[in-house]
């Protein structure tokens, strides 16, 4: 069913009483010819793009919750392509352009929303990298502006620019970067692919491989197993627990990132802001719940929960950077898992073992990329070839030291 | 939460900066597959859900390493020990 | 604000006096410089020997744990496993008197490292509370006992000396003004009295 | 008035007087602002956050949905303050929220209008078209109208504080249960915290009233209390809300001064507690849940035992005449309770056909009518402002009508396990009561009484008694349990019921947030039936009262939409905190130029006294230059300090770099394993500069190390990596190589350090130490590392080093003295006009000289990528020389250090321009590197650059473009080597 003004005119008038399910919630069948593991926005961006780029449509997206129960449902929904490196920015720019066109893709109003985003610099050596990184971004098509502070002022005068720590020196925006609905963006890819004939399949949990010699060609779930042509998995931070079953092990730890949301406030904070001398960053929802996050934890984590020194540490960097939000409240903290990768960048590449495809390591950035990802792992599991904007995302980099490190931290997951 | 650090008695775990896998041995830089090696000690991880074996450094403390026996589901711990014993 | 941090910079040392409403007084700050301090750290598995010499040549008790000890004008502090922070009561030079040790321990002068703090008065432990993470209750830090940890993002050393809620901080030269800083932040509300080398 | 006219825990003597929209009313201490209003017959309190529905009290505590204010006003306005928990003060000041131009006639309660169109999930649905519409017009007007109220208007004025607790049983709760816990295990002997967050302890100890023993149930809690209180080892913390439990730690805050008009001086408006507890015991209560009816959210509808509360705890008649409406015995015990406080209880609808014969006569001797097999189903209301005059009900299939402006309904009770599920337990649901129950709990956490499901006071007090004692028995107390006091037995039947099927108009689910029986339909009908999807989607129970009053009744319905039992539909998580917490309080006083301490240079006086200005650095403030009256610009100053450096002398403090000594007899052999290149062979009293890598290859950091004697070494790392380094060799010689005798002291305290260069630097140096040390060529050459005395018997360290390309030295004292040595090098330099320069000069001259710094040294670069790669010893092992070997670290396309000058001289490089070939198209795939570090070189009078280019020491002479579009700049520079000075090191030499 398309959703259109008349559509929705039409359901007032009935009392909402003409909607259909936004998919179908399908049973497994026997054997697809590919299978997305994971039922998150990359899972189900890649089985939509599968169907409707590469005209394969037997493909079911396997989840062992519902859909959007991972990290698509909890992250702080930040959008932007304001990359540095070359394996990277070309791909999130094109994530970007693909964002810029969703809602009329999938028909599903995922409210992206470019309202900006603001990265803030604190020192000369800080301009500096971010001139380095806008100019990346030029290099890439991307729009970028060097702002100073009083192009920061102009933007949040309420930001702290009197008695700060570490003065704010400017900004490096990126007026195209914002947010968009996390869980609407699940529900949009989920209900384009249904339409697709992609079948849905919630509550199915992956257990184990089907093997025939080296080969992967299928799937034991706790609905039973299911034969593939091709498997790929989108399964975010569970990705070592998933191809520990392949008997891979992977260039990962799992780590917790936690966020926040305020109650409801009439608009506050238009767009994005990072905070450039701690870890904070800041959007406000459309409700008017201010969300918010700062660094992981720091330790490998599966509990999808953290602890108050990071609490702690995301609210004294808010309070120093805007201290009027002192007396507003913190409504609720969450946890997700993180696929935090070595260099800090994504994998999406076939594996050693044949018929199985990798899609992960994308810590806590990896929202923004749902739709280049989707993209580009379709394009690698319908034609066997990287997609142009991703070939660097190789899992053999980290043998080779063709490494895509942004933040320069080397092997050391929980510091990227 | 809470690590015992064996010589400090239970601190808070931002005490500590944390290294991870502890289960790892530098490989013989000098053996034939020392790259493979390498490549496995330096980037590759079980990343266990469950039973975890974990280095944590108490910067803040006695400046000691200290191997410490975590769940990542739970984040119980069941154990921590100095690094290379006593000296 | 009514905070009184306002009332000093960053930049320098809290001038001598109170901070806090009038009238009350909970806590009592000396600034001090050690008069001598040095590090011993026991060399590769060398920890029992210094032992034994330091008992033997200096009468110290080293403790295997963060505990303080004193004796003949000089304090050991547990710092870590083999590894004493020993404070002089007046200055000398440690270093000669620690010289015998030299064989099992490297010696490493830190006079100048630290700056120290003595607080006491009834509220002390209140005001600790605020950023000491280690549980101070007399039954689980009695006199003597001693560790080293973060306050508020501040790595200091300190210990409790015997008699009522009296505690001594060694703190980072470059961190003094920082940790007066958390002092008088949270010790105002009980009233505070900062004074050097008093 | 509806004050009734005794009775209350309210200070009838202490009359207040504050305001709510302007105008002034009166209560007693001892109210919230909720019971006031209702004191003053205020009934419409708020505007709702999707329709603008007005709205009024539904409950007396932390649940509240509706009755939402901004309290306080300016920079100290706190929005979306429930009235039911905000206790009332002299000069109290609040306004209604969410409502244009007023709250009885809000323009945006027109949404009300079309909300047949704005159902569940209607925003996913439409706003699409045109698609660029969608930033410029609907979702500002999407924003403007939600929230609820605005933020504070300026920076937070009052204080805050963090602290740490330690106890051996943490009581959560202080009503009957929690009270006899705290007793139980205080007399024991065990430290207790007995934390609650009203301000009054009792629970509902306060609001119902029974007899404990030969007393009234809040007589029973104060004297409980008093006994608690005087026990030592049993501290209360009352407006204590415990609100996390994390692991090893349970988060609460104390509204220390909340109930205050503002903080007495010096004191914290919140505090932030971190309680470590061996035990812990949640004795957090139930919360009564409303029923879903048509009309169920009008002003005067209220919750039965909220009701209760006003009449019993806050001396208020919550209406003038109250009907009731329930499936459960508590409501009629509520009733009862009211008519006896002289409330005017007119009518009690009951779900169930038949109730307790005990309460049926017991109504009927209170002459309140009796409606049993009754459902209300709508509602009536006045015509501004909504509040509740009459109620359309159903007995059977008849239909009736009812006057009321006050129904107080029961649906049940929820007990409050929120705390029980920080840890991932899931609650379960227990049929005889209709509820959920604690699942698994967190580690060292039991629960009692209510908040368990048990509802009878008995039970509960002895529940508390019981737990208490053992929490403090299992910890090695000797536990006897406290006497149980008799108590009259609270009956508990329920029929579990949800909803008023066929009612007229919206029921609503979630209040707040508008959430109404007929959008969970809508979910069910698309799709969105798991509980997590149904929140989702229709945002039930995302409000500021996180469901407390709607999640129950929310998936009891979609149950019955999908057929599936309770226990099988679920519930969501409830996550921390338990209530909604400042941010304030949780960044404590890290806030502003306390955002995180501040690093001071041992001659940080000497420099503010010179005029310095500073920058920060990392955690340090350090001098970035010295400008001298007249110089307007800092390019003047840096120029002047440059030049006057290579031509006479300068001073800087360098104190900040990390300073390690190494002690034993391998230390040679360990520095020959951290470091690129080899330390062992180093002569004593000599330094060498040193490069050290990460175990992947990566460069680490650079430093010079110097021996001091046979089996003692000093290193230097830099500023920002001291930690990590120091980190990274107790690693080393920990994990990796425990064998080897090494130890590590951190002496980046203990030393002073203050450079010199400059021409006359040995000159100046000369008159600083002591007599008969020397300092010439021969003495302390070039590289040299002696421990001498200056300044009259000071000890000192003395390297002859240089970042400038300059003849350098650097002289450490101990701390103390290093503002004496800054003093005395001033004077010494006089005569040569010895200039004191900053990190900016030190800059500019490191940039002259090719020196990489931090800039170079990114954590993306490798040796070779630097020009070390000669200096990398082929004759041993070292941290990250297998990695440092995969081909993408030797590939020969990977950018490498060069310099670069404009071919224009009078172009100003930028650091962070990026590279491209001449004539080749700006894009990505024709990237070839970036600057790095720009200085303007006064030497040279122009500015220069250091970069990374590929292939760049190839390319030497070649012209690139430097592209950096962020600041307008686009044109050709000049690759050169990065050696812009001395090349030869002539100067350091010298
Ligand atoms: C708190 C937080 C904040 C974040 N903020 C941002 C941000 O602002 N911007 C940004 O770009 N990114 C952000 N991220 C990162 C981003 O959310 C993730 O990188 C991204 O969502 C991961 O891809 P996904 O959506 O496919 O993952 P998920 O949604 O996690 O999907 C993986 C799915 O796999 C399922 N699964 C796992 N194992 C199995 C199995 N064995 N069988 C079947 N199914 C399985 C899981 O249930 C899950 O639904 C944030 C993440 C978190 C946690
Ligand atoms: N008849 C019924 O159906 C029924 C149902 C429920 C309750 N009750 C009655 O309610 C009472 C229950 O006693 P109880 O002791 O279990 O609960 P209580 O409601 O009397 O006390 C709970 C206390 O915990 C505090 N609290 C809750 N969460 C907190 C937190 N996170 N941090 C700090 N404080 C917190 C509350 O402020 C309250 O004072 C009994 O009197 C019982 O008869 C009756
Ligand atoms: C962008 C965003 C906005 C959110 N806004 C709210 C909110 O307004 N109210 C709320 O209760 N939760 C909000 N949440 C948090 C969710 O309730 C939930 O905690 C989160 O998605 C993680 O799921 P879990 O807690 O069920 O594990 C928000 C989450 C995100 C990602
Ligand atoms: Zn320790």
């Amino acid at each position: 069913m398309r959703y259109s003004f008349l559509s929705v005119l039409k359901n007032g008038f009935t009392g909402q009483s003409g909607w259909k399910p936004a998919w179908r919630d399908a049973a497994p069948k026997p054997a697809y010819d590919v299978i997305i593991v994971g039922g998150g926005g990359h899972g189900l961006a890649t089985a939509f793009y599968l169907a409707s780029e590469h005209g394969i449509r037997n493909i079911a997206v396997l989840e062992k919750g519902h859909i959007g129960s991972g990290n698509a449902g909890r992250n702080t929904t930040i959008i932007r392509s304001n990359y540095l490196l070359p394996g990277n920015e070309p791909f999130y720019e094109w994530s970007m352009k693909l964002w810029e066109g969703l809602e009329q893709a999938l028909n599903y109003n995922a409210m992206v929303s470019q309202r900006g985003i603001l990265n803030l610099y604190h020192s000369d050596a800080q301009r500096d990298a971010y001139a380095r990184r806008g100019n990346a971004m030029r290099l890439a098509g991307a729009d970028s502006e060097l702002l100073d502070r009083e192009g920061v002022r102009a933007m949040y005068p309420f930001l702290d620019f009197d008695n700060a720590r570490f003065p704010i020196q400017g900004g490096l925006a990126q007026r195209r970067g914002g947010t968009a609905r996390h869980d609407a963006v699940v529900w949009g890819y989920a209900r384009a692919a249904d339409q697709l004939g992609v079948d849905i399949v919630q509550n199915c949990e992956v257990t184990g491989f089907l093997t025939e010699g080296d080969a992967i060609v299928g799937v034991e779930t706790s609905r039973g197993p299911i034969r593939a042509g091709k498997v790929g998995l989108a399964v975010a931070g569970s990705s070592s627990r998933v191809a520990q079953q392949a008997g891979l092990r992977l260039p990962m730890e799992s780590h917790v990132l936690q966020a926040f949301v305020s109650e409801g406030l009439k608009p506050l904070v238009d767009g994005v802001i990072t905070f450039g001398a701690g870890h904070f960053y800041i959007s406000q929802s459309d409700k008017g719940g201010l969300v918010f996050g700062g660094d992981i934890d720091g330790y490998n984590s599966y509990a999808q929960r953290g602890n108050l020194p990071v609490v702690e540490d995301v609210a004294e960097s808010g309070m120093a950077l805007m201290p009027r939000i002192g007396r507003l409240r913190l409504l609720r903290m969450w946890g997700g898992i993180m696929d935090m990768s070595m260099d800090g960048s994504p994998i999406i590449d076939r594996t050693p073992r044949p018929g199985l495809y990798l899609n992960s390591g994308w810590c806590y950035g990896g929202f923004k990329a749902t739709p280049a990802s989707g993209w580009c792992f379709a394009h690698l599991l319908a034609t066997d070839t990287p997609h142009a904007t991703g070939t660097a995302f190789k899992l053999d980099r980290f043998r080779t030291g063709h490494l895509i490190d942004e933040k320069g931290v080397g092997a050391q997951p929980n510091l990227h | 939460m809470r690590i015992p650090c064996p010589y400090c008695g239970a601190r808070d775990a931002s005490e500590f900066a944390y290294l991870g896998d502890a289960t790892l041995t530098r490989p013989d830089p000098a053996a034939p597959d020392a790259d493979e090696a390498f490549h496995a000690y330096v980037y590759l991880r079980d990343n266990p859900a469950g039973a975890h074996s974990e280095w944590w450094y108490h910067s803040a403390g006695c400046r000691r390493w200290v191997k410490v026996a975590r769940d990542t589901t739970s984040h119980a711990i069941a154990g921590a020990e100095l690094a290379g014993g006593a000296r | 604000m009514t905070s009184a941090l306002n009332t000093f910079p960053v930049t320098q040392m809290p001038a001598d006096g109170r901070y806090g409403p009038a009238g009350t007084q909970g806590v009592s700050v000396r600034v001090f410089d050690p008069p001598a301090l040095a590090l011993l750290a026991a060399r590769r598995g060398g920890a029992s020997a210094l032992t034994v010499a330091a008992h033997a040549t200096l009468g110290l008790a080293l403790a295997d744990t963060p505990r303080l000890t004193r004796a003949n004008g000089l304090a050991t502090i547990g710092a870590g496993p083999g590894r004493w922070l020993v404070l002089a009561e007046a200055p000398e030079d440690l270093a000669a008197r620690l010289a015998p040790l030299a064989a099992h321990a490297a010696i490493t002068e830190q006079t100048d490292g630290y700056v120290g703090f003595e607080l006491s008065g009834a509220r002390t432990r209140d005001l600790l509370a605020k950023g000491v993470t280690v549980d101070l209750d007399p039954a689980a830090f009695p006199p003597g006992a001693a560790a080293t940890t973060n306050v508020a993002h501040i790595n200091v050393t300190f210990w409790r000396e015997p008699g009522d809620e009296r505690f001594g901080f060694l703190v980072a030269r470059s961190y003094r003004v920082a940790f007066a800083r958390f002092l008088i932040a949270s010790g105002a509300e009980y009233g505070i009295a900062f004074a050097h080398r008093g | 008035m509806s004050r009734l006219p005794s009775g209350g825990r309210v200070d009838r003597a202490r009359s207040l007087s504050f305001r709510f929209d302007g105008k002034t009313y009166r209560g007693f201490s001892g109210d919230t602002l909720a019971s006031a209003l209702l004191a003053n017959q205020v009934r419409l309190v708020g505007r709702s956050f999707k329709y603008h529905r007005p709205r009024g009290i539904l409950s007396a505590g932390p649940e509240e949905p509706n009755a939402l204010v901004e309290l306080r006003s300016g920079a100290r306005r706190e929005p979306n303050t429930r009235a039911t928990v905000a206790e009332l003060y002299d000069g109290l000041d609040a306004a209604s929220q969410n409502r244009w131009p007023s709250l009885a006639l809000d323009a945006l309660s027109l949404n009300g209008l079309v909300a047949p169109f704005l159902g569940a999930g209607f925003y996913y649905k439409t706003f699409m078209w045109p698609a660029k519409f969608w930033e410029s017009v609907y979702e500002p007007a999407i924003r403007r109208a939600a929230g609820l109220g605005r933020a504070a208007e300026g920076v937070d004025p009052d204080h805050y504080d963090k602290a740490h607790a330690f106890c051996d049983v943490l009581v959560i709760g202080a009503g009957p249960a929690g009270l006899m816990a705290a007793l139980a295990a205080g007399r024991a002997g065990a430290r207790v915290i007995l934390a609650d967050e009203d301000f009054l302890a009792g629970g509902r100890l306060n609001s119902e009233v029974a007899r404990i023993g030969d007393e009234p149930s809040h007589a029973f809690a104060a004297r409980t209390v008093a006994e608690l209180a005087s026990l030592p080892n049993v501290r209360i913390m009352t407006r204590t809300s415990v609100f996390g439990i994390y692991d090893g730690e349970y988060g609460a805050v104390e509204r220390v001064s909340d109930h205050l008009a503002t903080p007495a001086p010096f004191q914290p408006r919140q505090r932030l507690w971190k309680i470590a507890a061996k035990r812990a015991i949640l004795c957090a209560g139930a919360t009564e849940r409303p029923i879903v009816f048509g009309g169920n959210d009008r002003p005067g509808v209220m919750l039965a035992g909220s009701a209760r509360s006003y009449a019993n705890r806050y001396g208020v008649a919550a209406g003038k005449s109250v009907a009731f409406f329930a499936n459960n015995d508590s409501a009629w015990t509520s009733a009862f309770d009211m008519k006896a406080a002289g409330v005017n209880v007119t009518t009690l609808i009951d779900i169930r056909r038949e109730v307790a014969p005990a309460l049926a006569a017991r109504a009927k001797a209170l002459g309140i009518d009796v409606r049993t097999d009754t459902q209300v189903t709508g509602t009536t209301g006045q015509p501004i402002g909504g509040a509740l005059t009459g109620l359309a009900i159903r007995t059977g299939g008849r239909g009736g009508r009812l006057a009321a402006d006050t129904l107080a309904m029961s649906g049940g009770w929820s007990p409050s396990v929120h705390l029980t599920c920080h840890h991932g337990g899931k609650p379960v649901w227990q049929e005889d009561i209709a509820a959920f129950v604690p699942g698994r709990t967190p580690p060292g956490l039991s629960v009692a009484g209510a908040a368990r499901g048990t509802y009878g006071l008995g039970d509960t007090l002895a529940e508390g008694a019981r737990q208490g004692s053992e929490a403090a028995g299992d910890l090695g107390f000797t536990a006897t349990r406290p006497d149980l006091p008799a108590t009259e037995d609270t009956p508990a039947g329920i029929t579990a019921f949800w909803h008023v099927q066929g009612s007229k108009g919206p029921a609503f689910v979630d209040q707040q947030n508008d959430v109404t029986a007929k959008d969970l339909g809508i979910a069910y009908k698309e799709g969105f039936r798991a509980v997590e999807l149904m929140k989702r989607y229709t945002t039930l129970g995302m409000a500021t009262d996180q469901g407390r009053t709607s999640n129950v009744n929310g998936l009891a319905i979609m149950a019955e939409l999908t057929g599936a039992s309770i226990m099988e539909t679920g519930t969501t998580i409830f996550r921390p905190p338990y209530t909604p917490v400042s941010l304030g309080v949780l960044g404590g006083h890290h806030r502003g130029k306390d955002f995180r301490p501040t690093r001071l240079t041992p001659t940080h006086a000497w420099a503010a006294e010179q005029g310095a200005v500073f920058i920060e650095t990392g955690p340090w403030l350090r001098a970035q230059y010295f400008p001298k009256a007249g110089e307007t610009d800092w390019l003047t100053t840096v120029n002047r300090e440059v030049k006057a450096v290579r031509a006479s002398v300068g001073m800087i403090d360098v104190s900040t770099f990390g300073k390690i000594d190494l002690q034993g007899r391998d230390v040679g052999a360990f520095l020959d394993k951290v470091y690129i290149n080899t330390f062992s062979t180093l002569a004593v009293g000599k330094a060498r500069y040193g490069v050290m890598l990460r175990e992947d290859g990566i460069v680490m950091d650079d430093g010079t190390t110097a021996r001091l004697g046979p089996e003692h070494y000093v290193m230097t790392t830099t500023t920002a990596n001291a930690v990590k380094v120091f980190q990274h060799l107790e690693f080393c010689l920990q994990v990796l190589w425990p064998e080897l005798d090494v130890t590590l002291a951190s002496v980046s305290e203990q030393w002073a350090q203050i450079a010199i260069a400059g021409p006359r630097a040995r000159d100046v140096l000369a008159r600083v130490v002591d007599t008969g040390v020397d300092v010439s060529n021969e003495g302390l050459p070039f590289m040299g590392a002696i421990e001498r005395t200056v300044m009259g018997g000071v000890k000192a360290r003395l390297f002859r080093l240089s970042f400038s390309g300059e003849l350098g030295y650097e002289i450490a004292v101990p701390a103390r003295h290093g503002e004496a040595l800054a003093r005395a090098l001033m004077t010494a330099g006089e005569e040569f006009g010895i200039t004191p320069y900053g990190i900016e000069a030190l800059g500019v001259m490191r940039i002259e000289k090719g020196h990489v710094s931090g800039n170079e040294l990114s954590g993306q670069t490798s040796a070779g990528d630097l020009g070390f790669g000669k200096m990398a010893s082929t004759k041993k092992d070292y941290i990250g020389r297998v990695m440092a070997a995969r081909p993408g670290l030797k590939d020969p396309d990977r950018p490498a250090f060069v310099g670069f000058k404009p071919v224009d001289p009078s172009q100003r490089l930028r650091a962070g321009a990026h590279f491209l070939t001449i004539g080749a198209p700006a894009d990505m795939a024709h990237d070839q590197g970036y600057m790095t570090s720009v200085a303007h070189s006064p030497h040279l009078g122009h500015w220069i650059g250091l970069g990374l280019l590929k292939n760049g020491p190839a390319r030497i002479g070649e012209r690139v473009r430097a592209y950096d579009p962020v600041r307008g700049n686009d044109f050709e520079v000049e690759v050169c080597s990065p050696a812009f000075i001395d090349p030869n090191g002539e100067r350091l030499r010298g």
